[in-house]
């Protein structure tokens, strides 16, 4: 009992440490300190998430949150301005800062004497019992996902619809922007001295970025079987174009002819690559005349068709969710270095473009 | 493995990890004691390999003579020693590059300077062309 | 027997616009003809406005909803669609809208660069406002009105060299932003206390049916409820309405909408201003009628005190006053506009108040017939406002691209030159302004009648008050078009393209054909759709039809 | 006593994302620079997502909860004490969605800012309005 309540104290902590991070992260008037109190706040809640028995969520949640955010942040403050024009006098804030851990402790203190229902409850829901009891149960193959790894079965196979959305979104929100950029194409002719960081730097990037790489692929690819997916690998992938850009310059890019326009195509060949294993099954269907639903992974009822679940030896495939978890990395890295590439292009060639009369309704 | 093997492997990570706190603390007292930037990244490098890749080797020691964690303990002592391995390669880039940018964009002020060989290159070099 | 899968055209239309619009970018690798992504968008336009002509057919024809569920998990575990006849009708209304807009693009597009891009956006911007309607999830909702924020932000900045339209874009999205993250808390709630996030199992419980039982071992429904489920109702539901109201800028949150619409392509601005706040009502009302409904039982038997009305009467109060507060307010603002877009778009604030109005009638107490009759007004507004304001935007679209700006003085005499457009833009502002032989008198007058019929007779007098208010605003507008002055270019040097006339005809027919065949549309549709929102035991049976179904031929089989 | 412990110290995480939930409001809301709007805008997404997990979690009398990976064989008994330890998986997959569309939205946020400072040379809300006239 007292490894569980030092659990529970570790999530104390990092609930207030949260809150004093973002306190200081909203009033602080310095952009650079305020990204790096939100960094903090990113890591507090990363370990937040960890205690609280959330793996995917981790995987996702460092590379975006701890890694691309900051990043991406940093780029629009290098690009714009560092400073907010507001005064707040110190005591005020001390005050407000003081009051709302005091807030803090007294509701939950509050919360935790009258009860609003055990906080945590002994037991979930029962719809996450069914959730638990069918993602892989060989028992019942027709309710289930046959995957064990819940969180990823519910993302691709239970809420399917939701994720090809969400993905979705993402790529409406990598559109939009390039919409804005259009017409914007710049290109540079690479020197190994000139641009970029040291030797030392790069070649360390060169025996780095395999690994990296490595590692992407293979949460993707086990994103059925352990914490991981299609989203989490595609990010943690997305970091390795990312340092590249960094360590050797946009420029490289262009000697090695990846443009925007090629990572548009790979993005949109992942995505139709999403579409297609979402009809997969129903296309098959179709032609052996038989029933089938969209976003069908493994045989329902009255549609007995379904992807294989399982390879030779015994592997666990997982059925339609590794495809789904390979199509979304590539999209979700591709669309990265879509958005990275945009940001790097100097600004001021952005702004010859970019700004100034076109095209206007009128 | 007989229990010699494993009681050699402990007692060696053990050491290890010993001489891991001694860096920490060394650098640390360094981090605060220092008078600027490169000294103190200087100081945050020792941490990294003294402090960091060399209790993770004593931590892969340990694991690797731990019998009671089964078949998880090459599982413990390989991620310790791939982890112990990155840092070894990285840490070193890292501070390179952050004292590369430090020096180009003249943030840090170097105070009691006695010669900056870089600098002087530089302005060689711009001399010259 | 086993449970034969629904035929998949239910559930195509949102998802196959999405796989249409992700492959855009490929396409954009080896064709550059502006023709081919023309008919590319037109094509699937077509496509969705045929799947949602055989959606409403079914509903309307089995007199029940259609429940497709995706996967083919068996309700709870999966996402179902599940299209009522309410959701059939808007489904309808916004494809068929779309696909005008659609068509509209073509010629607006030209001589416009990124045209690729546009109509990426707007496919996914169709499909977003079709998942709203169509899904019977409410997180499903959430990423569906996401993907309809995420598009609608990139198309309002879409002349990024125009420093107001990239302002009013991010001061959308931020707010927008805020606000869907704001919704996300609220489904967490509901799915804290109900367990569900259907909307059909949320209505479930709040109308108390526990008793159904399944056959065989399963027996979740009557389960343990976490938490006081009349609480985290109350706020989940203060929460998401404060997001619809915002989708459907009602007034307090309506600051959004004067910049945003106007500075977006003339096509977008007729989509967002007659389709997308249709999306924030069409969640409103599905949200206050279908799953925390008239008679449901933990919100409406359980006031907090006496005396108190209980809290869903309350909600449907503030939508009230802010619905006749934005119509009034929009109604004036309209008056002293000189921006012509701004104009319309202040008559969206002025007719979403009535859409509001007609929505918050339905409290415990009212007479049910008169509810109906609101709600069936409601929906016949929503249709004419949608028609005819996409009309008025496509058809100054028109003049503004033609003369080159959008101030009302510059634009006068207008009509001499272009006689469709203007001809239709006076259709398209009599039509709102609600007067005879146009249906949007119609959908006035039945909701003059429905705020009498129940009892609120201040109510009828703020729908005349705000419309001869907004009288300013449209006169402005027909005065523009008929005026003698001489036009602000040189007769003959305009040639009205064909596709926006034969687009502008045919709206402005429909304006026309929906006051012909108003008693037949009213009594087979309107009437009918709005009994089946009032009562969600149809909504609810034909769920646990489905439901019961596929368990027991899972178990039973 | 001790559930009252541990039922004290996890509301002090519910309050503290409630706390941070108003803090990020305020930020959105009030405060005049565009970044620190975003910035505000992906701790508010983080905090509704943590609210979401917690909601989501567990406490199983005596033991640890485990996170919903089945690690083991299917087997009967390893699924009932799967369901019986395991956490809830649907808020942490809601969460896995929400954490891309708030990752998407800030995305094209930013260029929308960055355009803004092209047009107005500023990112501070009040002197865009001002400039705007």
């Amino acid at each position: 009992m007292i490894s569980l309540t030092l659990y529970y104290v570790l999530m104390a902590i990092c609930g207030l440490g949260s809150v004093v991070a973002v306190f200081l992260a909203i009033v602080e008037r310095d952009m650079l300190k305020a990204v790096l109190f939100s960094a903090i706040q990113s890591t507090l809640y990363a370990f937040l998430y960890y205690l609280l028995m959330a793996p995917d969520i981790v995987l996702t949640y460092i590379p975006v949150s701890v890694g691309l955010y900051p990043a991406v942040i940093l780029f629009l403050i290098k690009k714009t301005e560092r400073f907010e024009d507001v005064e707040m006098k110190k005591g005020v804030l001390w005050a407000t800062g003081l009051l709302s851990l005091v807030f803090v402790i007294a509701t939950a203190a509050v919360i935790a004497g009258k009860g609003i229902g055990p906080v945590p409850p002994p037991d979930v829901r029962f719809l996450a019992g069914w959730y638990l009891a069918t993602t892989f149960n060989p028992r019942v193959h027709l309710i289930s996902a046959m995957a064990p790894e819940g969180v990823t079965s519910i993302v691709w196979d239970y809420r399917g619809l939701d994720t090809v959305f969400e993905t979705a979104v993402l790529f409406l929100a990598i559109i939009a922007s390039v919409a804005l950029m259009r017409g914007v194409e710049h290109k540079g002719v690479y020197d190994e001295l000139k641009h970029g960081m040291t030797l030392i730097g790069k070649t360390i990037t060169k025996i780095v970025v395999p690994l990296i790489i490595g590692v992407g692929i293979s949460i993707a690819l086990h994103g059925h079987l352990t914490p991981g997916g299609g989203f989490q690998g595609g990010s943690a992938l997305a970091v390795a174009p990312l340092l590249v850009l960094v360590v050797f310059s946009k420029y490289f890019f262009d000697k090695v002819k990846f443009t925007k326009t090629k990572a548009l195509a790979i993005r949109s060949s992942g995505l139709l690559g999403v579409g297609l294993t979402a009809f997969a099954v129903l296309i098959a269907a179709i032609f052996l005349h038989k029933p089938a639903y969209i976003l069908q992974n493994q045989p329902r009822v009255g549609a007995p068709l379904g992807f294989p679940w399982k390879g030779i030896d015994g592997v666990l495939l997982g059925g339609s969710l590794l495809s789904f978890n390979a199509c979304e990395a590539m999209a979700v890295c591709a669309g990265f270095v879509i958005l990275f590439l945009l940001l790097s292009i100097p600004e001021r060639y952005v702004r010859s473009v970019v700004v100034g009369g076109e095209e206007h309704e009128h | 493995m007989d229990p010699v093997t494993n009681w050699v492997l402990v007692i060696l990570g053990e050491i290890l990890v010993s001489i891991g706190v001694f860096f920490d603390v060394v650098a640390a007292i360094g981090m605060l004691r220092f008078p600027n930037f490169f000294v103190r990244l200087h100081a945050a490098t020792i941490g990294a390999i003294g402090g960091a890749f060399v209790p993770l080797m004593g931590v892969a020691l340990i694991a690797a003579g731990c019998d009671f964690l089964g078949k998880y303990r090459w599982f413990i002592a390989g991620a310790a020693a791939v982890t112990g391995v990155l840092v070894l390669m990285l840490a070193p880039v890292g501070s390179h590059l952050l004292a590369k940018a430090a020096h180009e964009s003249r943030a840090a002020v170097v105070e009691p300077k006695v010669v900056d060989f870089l600098e002087e290159d530089k302005a060689k070099e711009g001399g010259e062309q | 027997m086993a449970f034969v899968p629904p035929s998949p055209i239910y559930g195509l239309s949102a998802i196959l616009l999405i796989v249409a619009a992700f492959a855009v970018p490929i396409f954009t690798l080896f064709v550059k003809n502006k023709r081919f992504y023309d008919a590319y968008a037109i094509a699937f336009g077509v496509f969705a406005l045929a799947i949602s002509i055989s959606i409403a057919r079914k509903v309307f024809a089995s007199n029940a909803p259609i429940i497709y569920p995706f996967g083919g998990w068996p309700p709870p575990l999966g996402i179902v669609y599940e299209v009522d006849m309410f959701g059939a009708v808007i489904g309808l209304l916004i494809s068929s809208v779309m696909f005008l807009i659609i068509v509209y693009s073509t010629w607006y597009t030209e001589r416009l660069s990124g045209y690729e891009w546009y109509y990426t956006l707007l496919l996914g911007l169709e499909a977003g406002m079709l998942g709203v309607v169509y899904t019977g999830d409410i997180f499903n909702l959430f990423v569906m009105l996401e993907v309809v924020a995420i598009s609608a932000y990139g198309l309002v900045a879409f002349y990024r060299n125009r420093p107001q339209a990239v302002e009013a874009a991010i001061k959308y999205a931020i707010v927008g932003a805020t606000a869907t993250t704001i919704y996300f808390i609220a489904t967490i709630f509901i799915y804290g206390s109900y367990n569900t996030l259907h909307m059909a199992g949320i209505a479930m419980r709040n109308y108390g049916y526990f008793h159904l039982t399944f056959p065989g071992m399963l027996n979740y429904l009557p389960g343990v409820f976490y938490g006081n489920m009349l609480i985290s109702a109350c706020i989940a539901l203060a929460l998401s309405l404060w997001v619809f109201t915002f989708k459907a800028a009602v007034f307090p949150n309506h600051f959004w909408l004067p910049d945003a619409h106007p500075e977006a392509p003339a096509p977008v601005s007729a989509a967002l201003s007659g389709l997308v706040v249709k999306v924030g009502a069409y969640a409103s009302a599905r949200f206050m009628y279908t799953m925390f409904g008239l008679g449901s039982t933990e919100l409406l038997n359980h006031g907090i005190a006496h005396g108190v009305p209980p809290p869903r009467t309350m909600f449907m109060i503030a939508l009230g006053v802010m619905g006749a507060l934005s119509a009034v307010i929009g109604a004036i603002m309209m008056g002293i506009q000189r921006d012509v877009k701004r104009l319309l778009a202040y008559s969206t604030v002025n007719h979403i108040g009535f859409i509001y109005m007609a929505m918050a009638v339905g409290v415990q107490g009212a007479p049910r017939a008169a509810i109906a009759l609101a709600l069936a007004a409601m929906v016949f507004h929503m249709i004419n406002h949608s028609v005819g304001k996409s009309l008025l935007f496509m058809s100054t679209g028109a003049m503004i691209k033609h003369v080159g700006s959008r101030d009302l003085d510059k634009l006068v005499g207008i009509g001499k030159v272009m006689p469709v457009a203007g001809a239709t833009t006076v259709i398209g502002a009599l039509n709102l302004l609600g007067v005879p032989p146009f249906a949007g008198f119609l959908s006035k007058y039945l909701l003059y009648q429905a705020f009498l019929a129940v009892g609120m007779p201040y109510l009828a007098v703020l729908v005349v008050v705000a419309s001869a208010l907004s009288l300013l605003g449209y006169a402005k507008l027909i005065y523009m078009v008929v005026s003698s002055k001489p036009a602000p270019v040189a007769p003959g040097s305009i040639k009205e393209s064909p596709v926006v006339c034969g687009v502008l005809i045919v709206l402005a027919i429909a304006t026309v054909a929906l006051f012909a065949a108003y008693p037949f549309v009213l009594k087979h549709v309107f009437v009918v759709t709005a009994q089946h929102l009032i009562d969600p035991r149809i909504y609810i049976s034909k769920y646990y039809e489905v439901m019961a179904w596929m368990w027991s031929s899972l178990y039973g089989g | 006593m001790s559930t009252e412990v541990l039922s004290f110290l996890f509301s002090i995480v519910f309050m503290s994302m409630i706390v941070n939930t108003a803090l990020a409001l305020y930020g959105v809301l009030a405060r005049p620079s565009l970044v620190k709007k975003i910035i505000a805008l992906t701790i508010l997404g983080d905090s509704a997502n943590t609210f979401a997990i917690m909601v989501g979690f567990r406490q199983p009398s005596g033991t640890n909860p485990i996170p919903p990976v089945l690690l083991w064989k299917p087997t009967p008994s390893n699924i009932r004490y799967f369901i019986s330890h395991a956490v809830d998986p649907l808020p942490q997959a809601l969460v896995l969605t929400a954490i891309v569309i708030g990752l998407a939205v800030t995305l094209f946020l930013v260029f929308l800012t960055i355009q803004i400072y092209r047009q107005y040379g500023t990112t501070d809300v009040r002197k865009v309005a001002k400039l705007r006239g």
